[in-house]
């Protein structure tokens, strides 16, 4: 401990005693006035001069920032953000926030009240203030009522102080020492501590990070993101063959699937496209000819695939005569059914599709073989 | 998550009665735990009640941990997504196929239309070529859907409690059959009504090469005294089709018409009673009857009449048409002696005298336009005189069409079955197939059933049922969707059935195919399989040869169709006189009166193990999961009866147990039972209720007399689904008499105008809502199946229906006005009202629920955090909610009934009808994609689809031409609590009542 | 000088005495803060044990219905809430006492409140987190419940500020929020004496950092004291609030029962009256176990009762008020609950709520009854069941039948439901015993302040 | 300074937002879309985009015929990959396992990549309708050796296209906004 001297207290038995020598050695100017209470005693205030509370003010302004803050998050959450229309009233109804603006107000104001004037106005938590370790304090917060002239700039005389206490009518004085001054920390024990730190919190944190990445979601936590439903293309572990999505059964006819009858190209060559060539069956067969057609017959359907790789078996040309001369039935039948390499396209074409595919392939036809009249 | 593909009971089996005895009130910890844990509910069900010690407890809980350890490590996988080998062209992931078919169920068949995903049934709704209920199914066939998935369905063919293999199985039963020939003993086939021509056929084949067969098809549900009425007076066994959308007057005595069991009626009945844009008057319904029918509820005028009376009350009826209305007996018939019994001795409370002179009346002055039905369980005598009336009233072949039964095979009746069944337990026959029905169940205690597995028993069944407990061999049968077949649903109509999915357990084959192989195997003449023998005898004798179409396209459009009209044949006339021995049949009933009638939501007991139907409340009743004896106020007040207590039951030395229900508007005197229930097999049917074919005598009788009851010890609360049945004179349910109407009454709105606070919503595009014609429903409760399927509504158990935690969508609330005695009854679906100002919305703290731009309230389960603030702030209460774990515990083949479109809830989270969100958004998604507005009737929910009655209109309120706008300016139209200002979007027609007083 | 001796006063018209005796600081130091260093007696040991053995129990049941759902309680459709949020709405209510003795009675300068304020105030923070437990558990997925509060997520949600629930979630926690400061900001220098006068160092320790270096110094009593006003202010609007948003709970909604105007003020005095009688039940048995007479005398607890019974009134004159609006309103639903609150299934629940919040505390009117423990405890037992009856009767038979009879249904609570009932009395007494025993049960500070001579004669004197 | 106040003023503060420095960094880091994207497991068969999209510019539509027909746009049946493989590179041993496949009917689980939670009914059909193409949320699939997630599956991400779609939309398209409301995806 330091022989240089905080503070310099005298205890009263009464507050009266203690009112009553305030004056006495407030006029002596040895230092900066204070007293320890075991209880807020009337009158002291104005006997030390000390100024009258902020905390008002503070509050208030704190309580309003609160409610302005509630007033414009809900507005701007409901009405603005994600406008939802609850209860058959506008996202911008404003009328039901006032509940919720008031308890915020009230949140903020205590917290203002509260906090700001343990840790602004009084500065607490202070474990070290010298006062505290001192002999008194057991007394002063049990039932007796301490001056103390405290150190302000300049050296305290103590002698001085405590005379004019005693002169007051302090039952007893005691001298305050400053405590030691400890410096904050030693580098290295800071570092320690930085370290240590750091270091509970990387591994806090990655077992956190690798608990969630592990395990993300428990049940039941994940119960509607995975329904006991069976969705399209699951697996099944009911079927043998493990798919839960089943073939529908031999010989049966869905609606709006009657089976394609023909079965070959010639019984077919009769079929009449039954789809009109306007502009809006042409653009659906040009769509799905440069889907599923252009891969192998090329853009133009000359034969020359856009597949850049080799396809096994060389693709018909679409331009040659024969083709040209085929029946709308007969490449309807094609499509449908396949020819030599060539898959059927049942499963990706609809019958209309099939038809307005065979429109485009005739504008193909043409466009490549363009007869004169075409070109007037 | 080691045994996923154990069989798991439909609703988790057997914890629905293991805490039975609990009632409502006691901590349900047992029944929650066992839905909780997958594992639980595999247990073997022989627990003790009080099992769940603590350490068992614990267990379960570590399981879980377990189970979640386990799914967590393999949280990083996403899955898998299986794609077909080969896509089907008609199959697209995603999108569903319909398939046209056929349901058949007791004498009735009915074309239906199944909806498929990725080749799988996920619903199942009437087929929409059919003129006469278009797009309209038996509420059954809807709900059947889960007996397709029903995980105690047979897998494998046994024989004496082994597993075989199908050619196995085949070998055994040629063996069997070979043997019973080379003895020379008959052959037994016991099945249910023969309905299919292909089918009748096949056993014509069977019996060339096993000229000992016997056939004995047999319908246990049904009497028949309409049979042999019928039968004498045509000469020969015909199906009589009523056609209510002819008649102007309808009489039925006792019989349940408007049930929804036949759509087509309740559509024709509906279809009547319509008074907007409709020049003649409304049709009249009429009820006479001593049970308390749905279609005696829905009666403008009902006399309570003794079951036993109802003969004499027609014939009395009669004495009044030719005595002092000019009515002509038919020929034949002007001699005939029956008894004579003053009317107004046989009426008891409700309609009077005044209005049985009313109906004189209206049938006198509607001869030709006149119908008299009668309940199809009524003995001969009211068969009798229901014919004797409507051959005088010329209702036959106008109102009343008649047309031959559709197969060579008739339908027998319960003595010859009984007498067969003595036969087979003598040990007479070389062989016994039972094919279809349940005979065990429908003859308890009959000797033939007295041990297990006899060698000479051959089961083919859906279920190891109780008649599969006595058969050495056990055939797996397929289900109905997974079958072939042709039906006559109507006169001359011929109806396919397809399979909607191939079987989904290989070795289960369709009964015919069984047969066949049977027949090629004792070296009969028969094709592979029975969709060849099907197809190869519509080639032969369906298709008109002269028809320009091959037959190949014909069969494919029928297939496509799933309808094939033509003429039936005719019917010779009938001979009144033949009447005479029926008619005297007639007896003065004695004592207590029990009727014993199919149960409403089992049938016979076929449908036992289905949740849903056993979770569907009796439309009368609303008592769900069990058969309690139906008592009237006086008689349960005269036996010191109250709901819930316990009876026995006897007559004649046979008796049975079960619980009391009071039903008003039962006729004193009158007790009535449904069949059905009492099921001994089978995780969800075992032990629901009490089985009253122990009742039926030899006859068949299904009026007993001189019934005793008698109050047991104990309770049993019967599981219903509204406690309170009257409106407290609150204005919910208008109903107002037809005249009051037409002067312009019903237009009459009462209440102040509604304020709001706020400006009113705007709807951009759309605004979704509804129309329910109060005046067409028959509160036949089909719409709560269809929701269900279509929704994936689960099953929660007779506890927890006792606690009123039932999860259906939409309900039917059905009040009772007026004196306990004849209580009128009233009709009225509920379900969300999806109002513009929702309660409901305002409360929701995560905004779980709120409004969408098209009007809909809409609910995001997701979001959910189950604080039910929403439900206690529903006016209508239609919001349910997740009180226990109700389906993550489902596994295959379960889980495949489910929509793929539709959440499947968890617990913990509140649900409600949506307007089936799914269709409409199906629909705005394919409109935007075509660039158009969705049409008006494009979008149908589920509810609308399948009400019969078509009282459920459903579009856009915005568009003021959609139909459903124009009537819901109706001026019958009313909205339930709009006094609340919460603004429904659903707007009720008012009931329109047309009894003889409410008429000008 | 000299005053003649003034002729003694007949008792009735004696001023009230809040002290017995003759106290000093020092000696109410000796008394009060001695507890916590004392080791305590085996009753305090027996009692609990078996308050936490209750607290245990129940939350085990919480566990059970966490892992099994909210359906092995008895709730169910209509009655979606029942046991959950009565007790709420219960526990909210006791707390409200609390409050009200040490904020309003502050702003009222009724310093008798000085010595039972420590006591009510514990009681309101122990009360609200009772409460603040049920909207939690009661939800379907408690998982899930911090979706309650309104934070940023990837989902881009926000919650939804017009649901009362919503209110309650800031009403309740900013309600806890501001009791808990008030009590630690009073506790500072009381916890200042205790580390200052114990020996244990662990206790100096744990002293030492909870009382933030207190020094009482003059400059830090000027700002201490302002804070405590404005506190006391802002709590006294914060604690109308409160009860006034629970309320809403039920008065904004459209259940005929719950959408009562009345329901502010008449949940709010609702709510003192059950916490001046949970106070009342407390302060009895701790005056008597901890040899408090002194302190909190007869006097006090008569006054209490007086409050009671005044609260009573009050009652009395809300359940009129509601009865006439129902039957001035010509509502046919309303008219038809009210029935039922006295009659039909539940009329039992009605009629003792009105015989135990009505009838009882007018026994208060003598004096006798005022001051007598059987009858204080009698009455403050009944009004504490009947205030909890009073929600069973708002909450279930309100709902149980609302608008369409046919979705009526009877309410059935379950063994669990009385078990968390039973577990959240548990958790409270549980901490009212720890409290008792570790932290100074009577303000000292504040009591020291108002205690004969206290003050300086020329300041202006005391508050006497 | 007295030890308390050491930690009062310097440990508490320091500690404090340690650990909150350490929430926000863990929270960041375990955000469910930071640990989706990127997300490539390894198919049963090695099936490149790259090649088959990229270099032989086979359409999209080709193979997810569903796009335009279903919610789903489809993984391509096994016969989808035999319409070329039935004649093309049969040596190599993937093929062959492909062409087992498809001759057995075996089912082929393709690791799924894109998963939303089963509460999403997300659909394709009018994104396509649309114009919006495939990358725009699959990323560039073509140069894709292995298929990985590159989007973010979470609502904020729908919610942030369907408010301004902009972006997404193909050049020239009005300006238009996706539903917002609950149902458009939760049913």
């Amino acid at each position: 401990m330091s022989d240089r001297a905080f503070a310099v207290l005298g205890l009263f038995d009464t507050p009266d005693a203690l009112l009553s020598a305030i004056p006495r050695v407030r006029a002596r100017d040895l230092g900066r006035l204070e007293a320890y209470t075991p209880y807020p005693v009337h009158g002291l205030e104005k006997a030390l001069g000390l100024k009258k509370s902020p905390l008002a003010g503070m509050v208030l302004v704190m309580g309003l920032l609160g409610a302005l803050s509630a007033f414009l998050f809900q507005f701007w959450a409901t009405g603005i953000d994600y406008p939802t229309v609850v209860g058959g009233k506008s996202p911008l109804a404003w009328q039901a926030y006032i509940p919720i603006v008031f308890e915020v107000m009230v949140l903020f104001a205590t917290f203002t009240a509260g906090l700001g004037m343990l840790l602004l106005l009084n500065r607490l938590p202070f474990y070290g203030h010298p006062v505290l370790a001192s002999r008194s304090i057991a007394a002063v917060t049990r039932d007796r009522f301490a001056l103390s002239v405290e150190a302000a700039g300049a050296e305290l005389d103590v002698e001085a102080a405590a005379r004019a206490l005693r002169e007051a009518g302090a039952s007893a004085v005691e001298v305050v020492l400053v405590p030691p001054e400890a410096g904050p920390y030693s580098p290295n024990a800071l570092l320690r501590g930085l370290l240590s730190v750091a270091a509970a919190c990387l591994v806090a944190g990655l077992a956190t990070y690798w608990g969630i990445k592990l395990m993300p979601v428990l049940p039941p936590m994940v119960h509607m993101e995975d329904q006991p439903r069976v969705n399209a293309q699951a697996p099944s572990a009911f079927f043998p063959d493990g798919h839960a999505m089943r073939l529908p059964a031999p010989g049966a006819v869905a609606r709006g699937y009657l089976p394609y009858g023909p079965a070959s190209p010639e019984e077919a060559a009769a079929l009449p496209n039954p789809l009109p060539r306007d502009a809006r069956v042409l653009a659906l067969g040009r769509s799905k000819y440069e889907t599923f057609c252009a891969v192998c017959h090329g853009p133009l359907g000359d034969g020359v695939p856009t597949l850049t790789s080799a396809y096994g078996a060389k693709p018909a040309n679409l331009q040659s005569r024969t083709v040209r001369e085929y029946p709308d039935g007969v490449i309807f039948h094609v499509i449908t059914r396949g020819k030599n390499a060539m898959p059927g396209y049942a499963w990706a074409l609809t019958e209309e599709e099939r038809w307005a595919v065979v429109h485009y392939v005739r504008v193909l036809e043409r466009a490549q073989n363009a007869r004169d009249e075409d070109l007037k | 998550m080691a045994d996923d593909t154990r069989p798991q009971p439909p609703v988790s089996g057997r914890r629905f009665w293991i805490s039975r005895e609990e009632g409502p009130g006691e901590p349900d910890a047992r029944s929650a735990v066992w839905n909780e844990f997958p594992e639980g509910a595999a247990d073997p069900p022989e627990l003790p009640a009080d099992a769940l010690s603590r350490r068992r407890f614990l267990a379960l809980l570590s399981a879980s941990a377990a189970l979640a350890a386990a799914s967590a490590c393999s949280a990083p996988d996403r899955g898998t997504i299986v794609p077909y080998t080969e896509r089907p062209d008609e199959v697209v992931p995603g999108v569903p196929n319909f398939y046209a078919s056929c349901f058949a169920e007791g004498r009735r068949a009915h074309p239906v239309l199944v909806r498929t995903r990725e080749g799988r049934p996920i619903h199942v709704e009437g087929n929409d070529r059919y003129a006469t209920a278009p797009g309209k199914a038996p509420y059954r066939a809807v709900a059947d859907l889960l007996g397709l998935y029903d995980p105690d369905r047979l897998r494998e063919p046994q024989n004496a409690g082994r597993a075989v293999s199908v050619p196995e199985a085949e070998r055994l039963l040629a063996e069997k059959a070979r043997k019973a020939r080379e003895q020379g003993l008959p052959v037994l086939l016991f099945t249910d009504a023969v309905l299919s021509p292909t089918r009748a056929r096949l056993l014509a084949e069977l019996r060339k090469v096993l000229p000992g067969l016997e056939v004995v098809s047999y319908e246990p549900a049904l009497g028949e005294g309409e049979e042999r009425v019928l039968r004498s007076l045509f000469g020969e066994a015909v199906n009589l089709e009523p056609r209510p959308e002819k008649a102007k007057v309808i009489l039925a005595l006792e019989s349940d018409l408007l049930s929804g069991e036949d759509p087509a009626l309740v559509r024709a009945f509906a279809a009547g009673r319509r008074p907007e844009g409709r020049r003649e008057p409304l049709a009249r319904l009429y009820a006479a009857e001593g049970r308390f029918t749905l279609t005696g509820s829905r009666a403008d005028a009902r006399f309570g009449v003794r079951t036993g009376d109802l003969g004499a009350f027609a014939l009395g009826l009669l004495r009044l048409l030719v005595g002092e209305h000019g009515v002509s007996l038919p020929p034949g018939a002007e001699n005939l002696p029956w008894p004579e019994r003053p009317l107004s001795s046989l009426l008891g409370a409700g309609a009077g005298e005044r209005e049985a002179e009313a109906l004189a009346r209206d049938l006198a002055e509607n001869r030709g336009a006149a119908l008299v039905v009668a309940g199809s369980h009524l003995p001969a005598p009211v068969h009798a005189a229901a014919a004797l009336l409507n051959l005088a009233l010329g209702s036959l072949g106008k109102t009343l069409g008649v047309w031959p039964w559709p197969t060579a095979v008739a339908p027998s009746g319960r003595g010859e079955a009984e007498a067969a069944l003595e036969r087979a337990a003598e040990g007479r026959y070389g062989l016994v197939l039972f094919w279809g029905g349940n005979p065990a169940h429908a003859f308890p205690g009959h000797p033939a059933f007295g041990e297990p597995r006899r060698e000479v028993f051959v089961r083919i069944g859906l279920h190891e049922d109780e008649t599969a407990k006595v058969a050495a061999l056990v055939l797996p049968e397929a289900h109905w969707l997974e079958s072939w077949g042709d039906f006559v649903p109507r006169p001359g109509l011929k109806a396919l059935r397809q399979p909607a999915l191939r079987p989904l357990y290989p070795a289960a084959r369709q009964g015919e195919d069984w047969l066949l192989g049977l027949l090629r195997a004792l070296g009969g003449q028969g094709a592979e399989d029975y969709a060849r023998f099907l197809k190869e005898r519509w080639r032969r004798e369906e298709w008109p040869p002269e028809s320009p179409v091959p037959f190949e396209r014909f069969w494919a459009a029928a297939l496509h169709e799933g309808l094939v009209p033509g003429t039936p044949p005719p019917v010779s006339a009938p001979s009144a006189g033949a009447l005479g021995p029926h008619l005297c049949g007639a007896s003065t009933p004695k004592g207590l009166e029990l009727v014993l009638h199919p149960s409403p939501a089992l049938y016979d007991g076929r449908y036992a193990n289905n949740g849903w139907l056993q979770e569907w409340p009796d439309p009368v009743t609303k008592a769900t999961w069990d058969n309690p004896l139906l008592l009237a106020p006086a008689d349960a007040r005269r036996l010191g009866l109250k709901d819930g207590d316990r009876v026995r039951v006897s007559e004649g030395g046979r008796s049975l147990e079960s619980a009391v229900l009071i039903q008003p508007g039962q006729r004193e005197g009158v007790a009535a039972l449904s069949l059905g229930y009492g099921r001994q097999a089978l995780s969800v049917a075992r032990g629901v209720g009490t089985n009253a074919f122990v009742l039926l005598g030899r006859e068949g009788e299904r009026v007993l007399r001189g019934v005793e009851v008698e109050k047991i010890p104990g309770r049993k609360p019967v599981p219903t689904t509204q406690t309170h049945h009257r409106m407290e004179g609150r204005d919910l349910v208008r109903s107002i008499p037809l005249k009051e109407w037409a002067r312009g009454e019903g237009e009459k709105r009462e209440g102040h105008p509604l304020v709001s606070l706020y400006p009113d919503q705007e709807f951009p595009e759309s605004k979704w809502g509804m129309v329910i014609d109060l005046s067409a429903c028959v509160g036949c409760s089909g719409c709560l199946l269809a929701c269900q399927s279509e929704n994936n509504v689960p099953v929660v158990g007779p506890e927890q229906v006792l606690k009123g935690r039932e999860m259906h969508w939409i309900r039917v609330d059905r009040y009772y006005e007026g004196p306990e005695e004849a209580p009128r009854a009233v009709h009225s679906p509920m379900l969300c009202q999806h109002c513009d100002n929702a309660p409901c919305e305002n409360v929701c703290p995560v905004n779980a629920t709120n409004h969408s731009p098209d009007g809909l309230n809409q609910m995001a389960y997701n979001r959910c955090v189950g604080t039910r603030y929403c439900a206690n702030n529903c006016p209508y209460k239609v919001r349910r909610f997740n009180f226990l774990e109700w389906t993550a515990h489902k596994r295959e083949p379960e889980t495949l009934a489910f929509n793929p479109e539709v959440t499947v809830r968890p617990r913990g989270v509140m649900e409600k009808c949506t307007f089936c969100v799914q269709r409409i958004e199906e629909a705005k998604v394919r409109a935007r994609v075509e660039g158009r507005k969705v049409a008006d009737g494009e979008v149908i929910p589920a509810c609308a689809a399948a009400c019969p009655a078509e009282a459920i209109v459903f579009g856009d309120l915005k568009d003021p031409e959609s139909r459903v706008s124009r009537l819901a300016r109706s001026g019958r139209a009313y909205k339930v609590l709009e006094e609340l200002g919460v603004r429904p979007s659903v707007t009720y027609l008012a009931h329109l009542r047309n009894g003889p007083e409410d008429s000008e | 000088m000299s005053v003649p001796a003034p002729a003694p006063l007949p008792e009735e018209l004696a001023p009230p005495r809040y002290l017995e005796g003759e106290v000093t600081p020092g000696a109410l130091d000796d008394q009060v803060l001695a507890f916590p260093e004392r080791k305590p007696p085996r009753k305090w040991f027996v009692a609990f044990a078996f308050t936490a053995a209750l607290a245990a129990a129940g939350f085990g049941f919480i566990g059970y219905t966490i892992a099994t759902g909210i359906g092995v309680w008895g709730n169910n459709r209509p009655v979606f809430w029942a046991f959950d949020i009565i007790n709420f709405v219960f526990w909210v209510g006791i707390g409200h006492a609390g409050t009200l003795i040490s904020a309003i009675l502050f702003l009222f300068r009724k310093t008798w409140r000085n010595a039972i304020a420590r006591f009510s105030e514990a009681m309101t923070l122990f009360a609200v987190m009772c409460a603040g437990l049920f909207p939690l558990i009661h939800v379907g997925r408690p998982w899930l419940a911090f979706w309650l509060f309104p934070y940023p997520n990837q989902r881009a949600l926000w919650t939804n500020f017009r649901s009362p629930l919503l209110w309650d979630v800031f009403a309740v926690s900013t309600y806890f929020s501001v009791s808990l400061m008030f009590w630690y900001l009073g506790l500072v220098p009381d916890l200042a004496s205790l580390r200052d006068r114990t020996t244990h160092p662990l206790r100096k320790k744990v002293y030492t950092v909870l009382s933030l270096g207190w020094r009482g110094a003059a400059s830090h009593w000027v700002h201490y004291e302002k804070a405590y006003l404005l506190l006391a202010g802002l709590a006294t609007g914060l604690v109308l609030s409160v009860h006034s948003v629970v309320s809403f709970d039920f008065a904004v909604s459209v259940v005929p029962g719950w959408h009562m105007t009345i329901f502010p003020p008449y949940f709010v005095a609702g709510a003192i009256f059950a916490g001046f009688a949970m106070v009342v039940l407390v302060l009895v048995v701790v005056r008597e176990s901890m040899d408090l007479r002194n302190l909190i005398t007869l006097d006090h607890l008569e006054v209490m009762n007086k409050v009671i019974l005044g609260v009573s009134c009050l009652m009395a004159y809300s359940y009129f008020m509601e009865v006439f609006t129902a039957w001035y309103s010509m509502n046919p639903y309303l008219h038809h609950i009210f029935r039922q609150y006295v009659s039909g299934t539940y009329g039992w629940a009605g009629i003792l709520t009105l015989c135990c919040n009505v009838l009882a505390p007018q026994v208060f009117w003598f004096r006798k009854a005022r001051r007598s423990y059987p009858v204080m405890i009698l009455v403050a037992l009944c009004v504490t069941v009947g205030m909890w009856f009073e929600r069973f009767v708002i909450i279930v038979i309100s709902l149980h039948q609302d608008f369409l009879p046919s979705a009526w249904h009877v309410y059935l609570p379950t063994k669990v439901d009385f078990a968390i009932l039973l577990g959240s009395f548990g958790l409270f007494f549980t901490l009212v015993l720890l409290f008792a025993r570790v932290l100074p049960v009577i303000a000292t500070t504040e009591v020291k302040a108002v205690l004969p001579g206290a003050q300086p004669r020329h300041a202006g004197g005391g508050h006497e | 300074m007295h030890p308390y106040d050491r930690f009062a003023r310097w440990w508490l503060p320091v500690g404090g937002g340690a650990v909150l420095a350490t929430v926000l960094t863990v929270g960041w880091a375990t955000q469910p879309d930071r640990f989706s994207r990127a997300f490539a497991p390894e198919q049963p068969i090695p099936y490149s985009h790259r090649l088959h999209a990229g270099s032989m510019k086979i359409p999209c539509e080709y193979c997810h015929t569903g796009v335009r027909k279903s919610r789903h746009a489809g993984i391509p049946a096994v016969q989808t990959c035999m319409n070329c493989h039935a004649v093309t590179r049969t040596d190599r041993p993937a093929i062959q396992k492909l062409a087992a496949l498809a001759r057995s009917g075996e089912a082929l689980p393709w690791k799924r990549v894109h998963r939303l939670p089963d509460h999403v009914f997300f659909d394709h059909r009018p994104h396509v309708a649309a114009g919006i193409a495939c990358q725009t949320c699959h990323g560039e699939v073509q140069e894709m050796e292995v298929v990985s997630q590159r989007m973010s599956m979470r609502m904020g991400n729908c919610l942030g296209c369907h408010r301004d779609a902009h972006a997404a939309l193909p050049p020239g398209s009005p300006p238009r906004k996706g539903p917002e409301n609950c149902n458009a995806c939760h049913r």
